[in-house]
């Protein structure tokens, strides 16, 4: 059994295996989790290592990526800022991914006034600018790790619900659903065992790019003050506070801005290949 | 062929294959043809046995990627149209040979109106001016029995029936010498079919236009072809005239088909099917592709490829049995 | 002998934005236990409506469904009664759920029903569903995307008789597929049928599927019926003009062609608030004022042979 | 195409329209006739009385005068006020000028001075400064006449009037347009007249006909809002503004090492300190405020936090304001800061709360805190917060320990030490009546030496309970074009933008 | 067509009451007193509570909200507590400067996405689609202040040639115009490439290349339009993130825009400024969605006369990402 699921998922595999620029944001991906996981022992310093003696080093074989204006090595910083990083995309975005995944796929499937009241919400939650809402939610809430993870993860709900209803309304009329109901199966079984294994592709290429999305959109809160509290290493807050560096000491904004640039890329590169893999109607 | 007319088409050794990751399917493999000024052949098979790659590559249209022409030469009017360029290649369709795909549903781009994607091929063709060529654009549709006054309409406002009969008459704007035909009433009722096969039975009588109907009824092919051709697994298993075919019947296969039909005339508590499935594209076997299937089969067939074999005059068979 | 199934003067009728669509507008049949009733008619006038509504996929507009005695018009819990009525669809690509696999879409009703006490009995009942539909037992682990028609068709047929129904309305099994497939297919229905006493609606637009594998059949126009009767009789004396014609443009394998053709003008009308009168009017070649204002009730016109029509018996020289 | 008829500033469009390449040196002030500068937030308000941001108070400068200004030396010399005589300690005579005119025409009179000077001992933003005025019985004796009537004997009175917060009003236009409108379109006596405020953008002034006194050399004036301070700097740099306020530190070689550029720096008057909420657990206990001090090493922490650019506090307010005395800083010793702690009973660690908010200076400190308190065994979380948040939390006594630069109003130590009165509601609540007093007393004494004497014993006293722990004495810089003169730094950061000049 | 213009202005109402009410709420729980950051640390409590009761604070939630949709009905929204200035004036302000940025950043993103996505989509793996792909992604992937830095370091510092801030003429607009439209780029550039491959995949494609067309007209005539959909629906959204989300370009290249002006407002606890800006944004929003509905009956004439029949709203979105 396994290994015939296994060639679906090789189709989809060979499928984005041709897409170069999508390996290639795979391979970035993977060493960028890899970093991640190992942080603590590929970082020489621990991040919030203040030496006082060593401010400001431009970039030399003591600290590759130099040091910051509290002396603290950037490249440590930005090692363990792979981890706070990716935490923030992956989490926040599951938490949308699955909120506004249930929302939508609620809202397609019985349609009628429960749909309309859904989709209203999400009209309502899309007229406002993400980042207008996100900071609202910030503001709200108060600023924090957890607060903005709460806030971006709130923030990409609207898409989800609206990709997923939308894909749901797509399977909701397939056969298949109707032969579910035909053999009496409930409305909890149709939508899990039926409707949601059918509409993954479009969640997870959403998912890919979605992280991209939280990333940046938790460094613009930072960038706002609104994002994580000191001395996490997180990439838009390093940025945020190296920017008044930015004409002399220019290392200190580009080394996380690379960090964020190149993970993001990557995501991106994934998820349009993935996009491109999983669509039966691309296939050739 | 015999001292006829010199053929309007000729297809020599065709083999057309699909280079995919799941490795290559051989769509045809060696098939020729020839189609004479007016004759209508019927061009029958099952899902998958090569009949749309056959046309297709009558038009020079394979996609390639993953599709490729490997062999043999598609003469029209004596020229090779696999050699023609860009610009003759341009010329060639829609104006000498044009096709009708299969489903009128989709076939027809949804946001032009159906006098615009008529006009265009003569406007394109014959270098007729925007008001010329929507005259004849109403001609067209005149032509097959839609009143004119709808030529500015747009496709979803047509039904099934009449978007089938505007790619006729997108088919036909040009008067090409070939038509294509890729099953251009499977997807329309049985009341609506009959309208449309009589339809086209009349057009190409009138212009004189060759046709390939591509099909996988047998019943549609009586209705309107002279010829017929069955094809199986890329080949052309059994070709002749309908007498031949359907009542001197040859080829198991053929027989085969024959016998799966449920018959309106006759009452029989069971059907006679083929046993199996057509086999993988991909992955044929060796000698004769149909004989796994086959009741007859001989020990030869596993080994060795039949060639076409003429048992009667026009009437082809490739089949061990009668070589 | 035993009505299986009966239906009176079913309507169902769909919202749209246009208005209201009469799908099926008045329906009375009924089905003998062990028989198959064919629904003939030409694409939109409402047979897979009909075949929905009986099983309750859909809720009738108007009308009863007395299923087996039992009035199942407004059943609440439908468990039970999703036990006795089954139904295989048109397009065996997309009736198939294509995350799962064989194995698992022949399990799934047992396990709603919990129809078994363990996972061997159940892997042994899953075999041997397959083994009744000729499904060769390798193929459990494959995914319907990695087979063919035929193959899937009888997943579906394998899926609808897990349950052990009495009663399956089959939604054009046969019309998505090849003709060798499609006899193989037709053959194994039948075997069934003998086998296990179903009682089949067999939907179709195929007259020659229908002939040959139902005992009744019915003809179907713009959600009406305008004929019914046995499906021989149904042949030799065609009635309706409708049916007439749809027999006449049979195209048959056959090179010396019989019968005459009555080609009809257009298409079938739009099933939407549709005017009082003869739904077939407009395309017939008989219609007079009558029929334009007047619905036509059925009549049994012969024994047990059905058809509504005003001028049924002029035009047949009854 | 200009887009949609939106004007540069005056004359902004001729300088960098043109790009910063060509105004590099390619510029002749000589025929320049407008003065674009560059200031870091939007004014609420440009009513003086209204706010208290500097900002505001900058660009008022042209178009707001007051009674006497303050020269080079120090010396307060007579501007609107030609004269002035002390009747007794609360009693004050002002002769003013006869041919000062609004910038709408009408006559500048005492009447005018009475209700500017009465609105600042009224009004929430002016009071620090002006609480002693008495409103009711300061009135216009006559035309030019004025009396100003003081609660109290109120020493730094003379340093408040010269101040821009003692600035005259018109008191016809400011009561028919409303407070809020006239602080949106202020008229005032000054050389430059109010013409056009795009929100967000730009202040736009020109050039006062019925000037007094010396007529400016530029036409208009233009005040454009820049926050963020990479792109003030950078406008300043390519020439895109004349003058820019308020540089980072990290600007400051540049725009110094820049030929083109001119550094304008100073010592502010303003010092920040760390506040430590006395009212709370656990820095109700002097011990732990002590050790807390012990644990800073205070060079270190200035130097990082601002870049050289700072002395150590070693006391509450700076030098150059009398009655200073050096009485800090605390020793840095952080075996004696764990020693006080584990007396205080926390030698097992201790979590305090930092809170903070989008700044470049506070969130520094509290990280460089982090690290030092940290040693010692101070576990600090940071709590980063908006403005709005942090003010709040602070006057409702809920911050624990933050960084804090008051601004210092006039320089003088009764402004320089307004966080200290036992009314304020900020966090630092030491309820300390001692501290009132010495406050008291100070305020009310005229003489110099005397006055120096109960500032240094409230010095002494503030640092002996620790109450808080001074950080540092920063300096501040702005920065103008090569071809600016006369600029000079004010330690109010409200520097008089009517002397400047082109060469 | 105008009794659907119609009904999709009466259904946006709701919406609009839902955003004020979820802004409101939101704002209701914000810690953070206005009255307080006004008069700054120095005022009593006394002063605090007098300008809270003068500015509303006081009233509960139901009053506050009551009242304030009562004047939002009147067209009045409000003061702005910082500058006491009618919040419709300060909003204004922003709006229209606002709005030029937008605009100029959509039009250049077309410009420079369309056809970078078409031909990304044509010639599909190719070196050109990576190249473009990559690119367009580069600009999505940075995040905006970063690279608005970038470019005032680079084109103003380094190479002296565009302003660096304010927006007084056509050569300030070309930083910001680059900085917001980065990502919008992106976005646009991949629905147009996958937008174009789906319906490069249809059959009347095929018609039209039967037809013997040329390939610039198979792809601007026959793909193109009909692929606008999609696209035509992120170019929308992009808009209405460039009036309300280039906060952070606003802020660095010193632009009085909405987004920044709201975010000073959040952070001011200036909650009519906030109330009124995101209504404004709200609305705007609704009226892009309007246009974008309007411009699919323009684009498809199924749309059309889908509005045409009945008033009735079915939307056609498809938002598969947002920037
Ligand atoms: N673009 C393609 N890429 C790969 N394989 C293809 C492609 N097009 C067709 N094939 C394969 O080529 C074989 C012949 O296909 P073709 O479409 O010619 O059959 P057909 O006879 O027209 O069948 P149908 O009756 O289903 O239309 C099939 O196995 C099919 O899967
Ligand atoms: N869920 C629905 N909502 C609205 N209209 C529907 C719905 N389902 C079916 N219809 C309409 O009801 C009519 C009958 O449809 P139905 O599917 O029953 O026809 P059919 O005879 O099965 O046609 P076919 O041969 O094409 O399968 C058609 O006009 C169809 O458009
Ligand atoms: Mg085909
Ligand atoms: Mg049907």
């Amino acid at each position: 059994m396994a290994n015939k699921k296994n060639g679906q998922l090789r189709d989809i595999w060979r499928r984005l295996k041709r897409n170069r620029l999508a390996m290639v944001g795979l391979v970035i991906l993977i060493l960028i989790v890899l970093v991640a996981i190992f942080a603590d022992v590929i970082a020489p310093y621990p991040y919030d290592l203040q030496n006082y003696s060593d401010v400001k080093q431009w970039p030399s074989s003591k600290y590759i990526f130099g040091t910051d204006n509290f002396g603290r090595d950037i490249f440590s910083r930005v090692i363990y800022g792979t981890r706070v990083s990716l935490q923030i995309g992956f989490i926040s975005l599951s938490v949308g991914a699955l909120v506004g995944s249930i929302f939508g796929a609620i809202a397609g499937y019985f349609g009628g006034w429960v749909d309309t009241v859904i989709m209203r919400f999400t009209d309502i939650l899309m007229s406002i600018p993400k980042i207008v809402l996100a900071i609202a939610i910030a503001s709200t809430l108060g600023p924090g790790l957890v607060n903005a993870m709460i806030a971006v993860a709130i923030s990409s709900i609207p898409n989800f619900a609206r990709v997923v209803r939308a894909s749901t309304l797509t399977v909701k009329d397939q056969e298949y659903i109707e032969a579910a109901i035909a053999i009496g199966a409930g409305n909890s079984r149709v939508i899990f065992r039926h409707i949601f294994p059918n509409i993954l592709a479009p969640i997870i290429v959403q998912a890919t790019l979605g992280v991209g999305v939280s990333i940046i959109l938790a460094a613009s809160l930072s960038f706002l003050g609104l994002g994580v509290e000191p001395p996490t290493p997180e990439w838009g807050a390093m940025l945020s506070a190296a920017r008044t560096y930015i004409r002399d000491e220019w290392y200190m904004v580009l080394f996380p801005g690379l960090a964020i640039m190149i993970t993001v890329l990557a995501l991106n590169l994934l998820g349009d290949g993935l996009r491109d893999a999983l669509d039966p109607k691309l296939k050739n | 062929m015999n001292d006829k007319d010199k053929p309007l088409l000729s297809v020599r050794n065709l083999t057309i294959h699909y280079i995919t990751d799941n490795g290559v399917v051989k769509a045809v493999n060696d098939i020729s043809f020839d189609l004479a000024k007016g004759e209508t052949m019927g061009l029958v098979g099952e899902t998958g046995a090569g009949k749309t790659t056959t046309a297709l590559g009558i038009m020079n249209l394979i996609p390639n990627p993953p599709g490729k022409i490997i062999n043999g030469e598609i003469l029209v009017d004596g020229k090779n149209i696999l050699e023609f360029n860009k610009y003759q290649t341009r010329k060639y369709r829609g104006n000498v040979a044009s096709m009708i795909f299969q489903d009128p549903m989709t076939a027809l781009n949804p946001i032009l109106t159906v006098g615009e994607q008529i006009a265009e091929v003569s406007r394109y063709h014959n270098k007729l001016s925007k008001a010329e060529s929507y005259v004849k654009a109403a001609e067209m549709l005149e032509l097959v029995g839609i009143p004119s006054e709808r030529i500015n309409e747009y496709p979803h406002q047509f039904s099934g029936g009449m978007k089938q009969r505007v790619v006729i008459a997108i088919a036909l704007a040009c008067n090409p010498q070939l038509l294509l035909a890729d099953e251009p009433t499977t997807a329309l009722d049985v009341t609506i079919q009959a309208q449309v096969l009589a339809l086209m039975g009349d057009l190409i009588k009138k212009y004189g236009t060759s046709m390939v109907l591509i099909t996988h009824d047998l019943g549609v092919v009586t209705e309107i072809c002279d010829r017929v051709a069955i094809m199986y697994a890329g080949q052309i298993v059994e070709t002749g005239d309908l007498e031949a075919v359907y009542e001197h019947t040859k080829h198991p296969y053929t027989k085969g088909l024959f016998g799966s039909l449920p018959r309106i005339s006759d009452k029989t508590s069971r059907l006679n099917p083929i046993d199996g499935l057509m086999p993988d594209p991909t992955n044929l076997p060796n000698g004769c592709p149909f004989h796994p299937r086959c009741p007859d089969k001989m020990p030869e067939c596993e080994s060795r490829v039949p060639a076409n074999t003429e048992i009667e005059p026009g009437h082809f068979v490739r089949c061990l049995l009668y070589e | 002998m035993h009505k299986l199934l009966e239906v009176k003067n079913l309507k169902k009728y769909f919202e749209t934005k246009n208005g209201l669509l009469h799908a099926v507008d008045g329906v009375n049949f009924y089905i003998n236990e062990g028989e198959t009733l064919g629904v003939v008619g030409e694409s939109g006038c409402g047979k897979s409506t009909l075949g929905r509504v009986v099983i309750r996929l859909l809720d009738a507009t108007d009308g009863r469904i007395i299923f087996n005695g039992q009035d199942i018009t407004n059943l609440k819990d439908k468990r039970a009664m999703r036990k006795e009525m089954q139904i295989i669809f048109q397009d065996p690509f997309s009736s198939l759920n294509p995350r799962m696999s064989v194995s698992q879409i022949i399990e799934e009703p047992l396990r709603i029903h919990q129809l078994c006490n363990s996972d061997t009995e159940m892997k042994s009942r899953v075999s041997e569903l397959m083994d009744t539909v000729g499904l060769a037992s390798r193929l459990a682990d494959s995914y319907p995307h990695e087979l063919d028609g035929g193959r899937r068709q009888r997943i579906g047929i394998a899926r609808a008789l897990a349950l052990n129904p009495k009663f399956i309305v089959c939604d054009e099994p046969v019309s998505a597929l090849d003709v060798s497939i499609q006899a193989q297919i037709l053959n194994l229905m039948m075997d069934l049928q003998e086998e296990l006493n179903f009682t089949y609606m067999f939907i179709t637009h195929d007259l020659s599927v229908v002939k040959h594998i139902s005992d009744e059949i019915m003809v179907m126009y713009l959600g009406v019926m305008v004929e019914k009767c046995n499906a021989d009789e149904l042949f030799e004396h065609t009635l309706h003009p409708y049916s007439k014609a749809l027999l006449s443009v049979i195209p048959e394998p056959t090179i010396r062609k019989t019968k005459e053709r009555t080609l009809l003008q257009g298409e079938i009308t739009s099933p939407i608030n549709p005017k009082p009168g003869c739904r077939f009017a407009a395309r017939c070649v008989y219609a007079k004022e009558l029929c334009s204002q007047v619905t036509p009730e059925l009549e049994e016109i012969m024994p047990e042979h059905y058809v509504a029509c005003h001028y049924v018996k002029e035009i047949n020289g009854l | 195409g200009s887009n949609g008829g939106q004007e540069a500033p005056a004359g902004g469009s001729d300088t960098s329209t043109s790009g910063g390449s060509e105004s590099k040196g390619a510029v002749t002030p000589v025929d320049k006739k407008d003065l674009l500068f560059a200031i870091d937030q939007e004014p609420a308000s440009l009513d003086p009385y209204m706010h208290t941001k500097q900002q505001g108070f900058t660009v008022g400068t042209l178009i707001f005068e007051t009674l006497v200004k303050k020269d080079a030396s120090g010396e307060f010399i007579p501007w609107l006020a030609t004269e002035w005589e002390f009747v007794d300690d609360t009693t004050i005579i002002f002769k003013l000028r006869d041919d000062v005119t609004f910038h709408d025409g009408s006559k500048f009179t005492a009447e005018d001075a009475a209700y500017s000077l009465s609105l600042g001992a009224t009004s929430s933003f002016s009071k620090t400064v002006f609480s002693s005025i008495d409103p009711d019985n300061t009135k216009a004796i006559d035309e030019y006449t004025l009396e100003l009537k003081l609660l109290n004997p109120y020493a730094p009175l003379f340093e408040a009037l010269s101040s821009f917060r003692g600035a005259m009003l018109c008191k016809d236009a400011r009561e028919s347009m409303g407070e809020s409108e006239y602080g949106r379109a202020p008229i005032g006596t000054g050389p430059m007249k109010f013409v056009d405020w795009v929100s967000g953008d730009r202040i736009e002034l020109e050039a006062h006909d019925g000037y007094w006194g010396e007529k400016l050399p530029f036409e208009t004036a233009t005040a454009r809002i820049i926050v963020e301070s990479n792109s003030r700097s950078i406008e300043l740099e390519t020439g895109g503004v004349d003058i820019a306020m308020e540089l980072a530190f990290s600007d400051w070689d540049r725009i110094e090492e820049n030929p083109e550029t001119i550094l304008i720096s100073g010592e502010s008057q303003s010092s920040t300190f760390i506040l430590l909420n006395n009212s709370m657990e656990p820095f109700n206990d002097i011990r732990v405020r002590q050790a807390l001090a012990h644990a800073i090493d205070m060079q270190a922490l200035v130097d990082i936090v601002f870049q050289g650019n700072a002395m150590v506090a070693d006391s509450y307010y700076i030098p150059s304001i009398i009655g200073h005395k050096s009485v800090g800083p605390m020793e840095y010793n952080p075996e004696k800061a764990k020693q006080l702690l584990a007396e205080a009973g926390y030698g097992d660690g201790l979590a305090i709360d930092f809170y903070t908010y989008e700044h470049p200076i506070h969130s520094v400190v509290g990280e460089v805190l982090q690290s030092m308190w940290g040693a010692v065994g101070v576990d600090v979380s940071i709590k980063v917060v908006d403005l709005a948040t942090q003010t709040d939390l602070n006057n409702s006594g809920k911050v624990s320990t933050a960084h804090m630069s008051p601004a210092v109003a006039i320089a003088d130590p009764d402004a320089a030490l307004m966080i200290w009165p036992t009314w304020r509601t900020i966090s630092i609540r030491h309820n300390d009546e001692h501290v009132q007093e010495l406050l008291d007393a100070g305020r009310a004494t005229y003489d110099e030496e005397e006055r120096a004497k109960i500032y240094g014993e409230l010095q002494e006293y503030l640092f002996s309970k620790t109450y808080s722990i001074p950080v540092a004495f920063p300096r501040a810089a702005f920065g103008t074009r090569d071809y600016i003169e006369g600029l000079e730094f004010n330690a109010a950061l409200v520097p008089d933008m009517t002397t400047v000049r082109f060469k | 067509m105008l009794k659907f213009t119609i009904k999709r202005i009466l259904v946006a109402i709701p919406v609009l009451l839902g955003v004020t009410l979820l802004v409101f709420t939101m704002l209701y729980f914000t810690e953070g007193d206005p009255a307080r950051l006004i008069l700054g640390d120095t005022a009593t409590e006394e002063e605090v509570e007098a300008l809270r009761e003068e500015l509303g604070l006081n009233d509960s939630f139901g009053q506050q909200y009551i009242s304030y949709l009562g004047g939002v009905l009147k067209g009045d929204l409000g003061v702005d507590y910082i500058t006491g200035r009618p919040v419709s004036e300060e909003v204004m302000d922003r709006l229209t400067t606002t709005l030029k940025l937008a605009v100029a950043s959509i039009v250049f993103s077309m410009i420079v996405a369309i056809p970078a996505g078409i031909i990304s989509a044509v010639r599909q793996y190719s070196a050109v689609d990576n190249i473009a792909m990559v690119i367009a992604l580069l600009g999505n992937s940075m995040p905006n202040f970063w690279l608005a830095l970038m470019l005032i370091l680079f084109f103003s510092v380094f190479l002296g040639i565009l302003p660096a801030s304010g927006l007084y003429g056509a050569q300030y607009y070309i930083m910001p115009v680059i900085g917001i439209s980065a990502g919008s780029i992106a976005t646009i550039t991949r629905m147009t490439r996958s937008s174009m491959l789906e319906v490069i995949r249809q059959d009347y494609i095929r018609t039209s290349m039967a037809k013997g067309l040329t390939e610039f007209l198979i792809i601007v005539k026959h793909a193109l339009k009909n692929a606008l959909i999609p696209v035509i629906t992120v170019i929308g959204i992009q808009f209405t993130v460039a009036v309300g989300g280039a906060v952070v370009n606003e802020q660095v290249f010193a632009i009085p825009g909405l987004g920044k002006f709201l975010v000073d407002a959040i952070k001011a606890r200036n909650y009519q400024v906030v109330q009124g800006g995101v209504l404004v944004i709200a609305i705007i929003c609704s009226i892009v969605n309007l246009v974008i509905d309007l411009l699919y009956a323009f684009v498809d004439p199924r749309i059309k006369s889908q509005y045409q029949k009945s008033g009735k709203i079915k939307r056609i979105r498809m938002v598969k990402e947002e920037g």
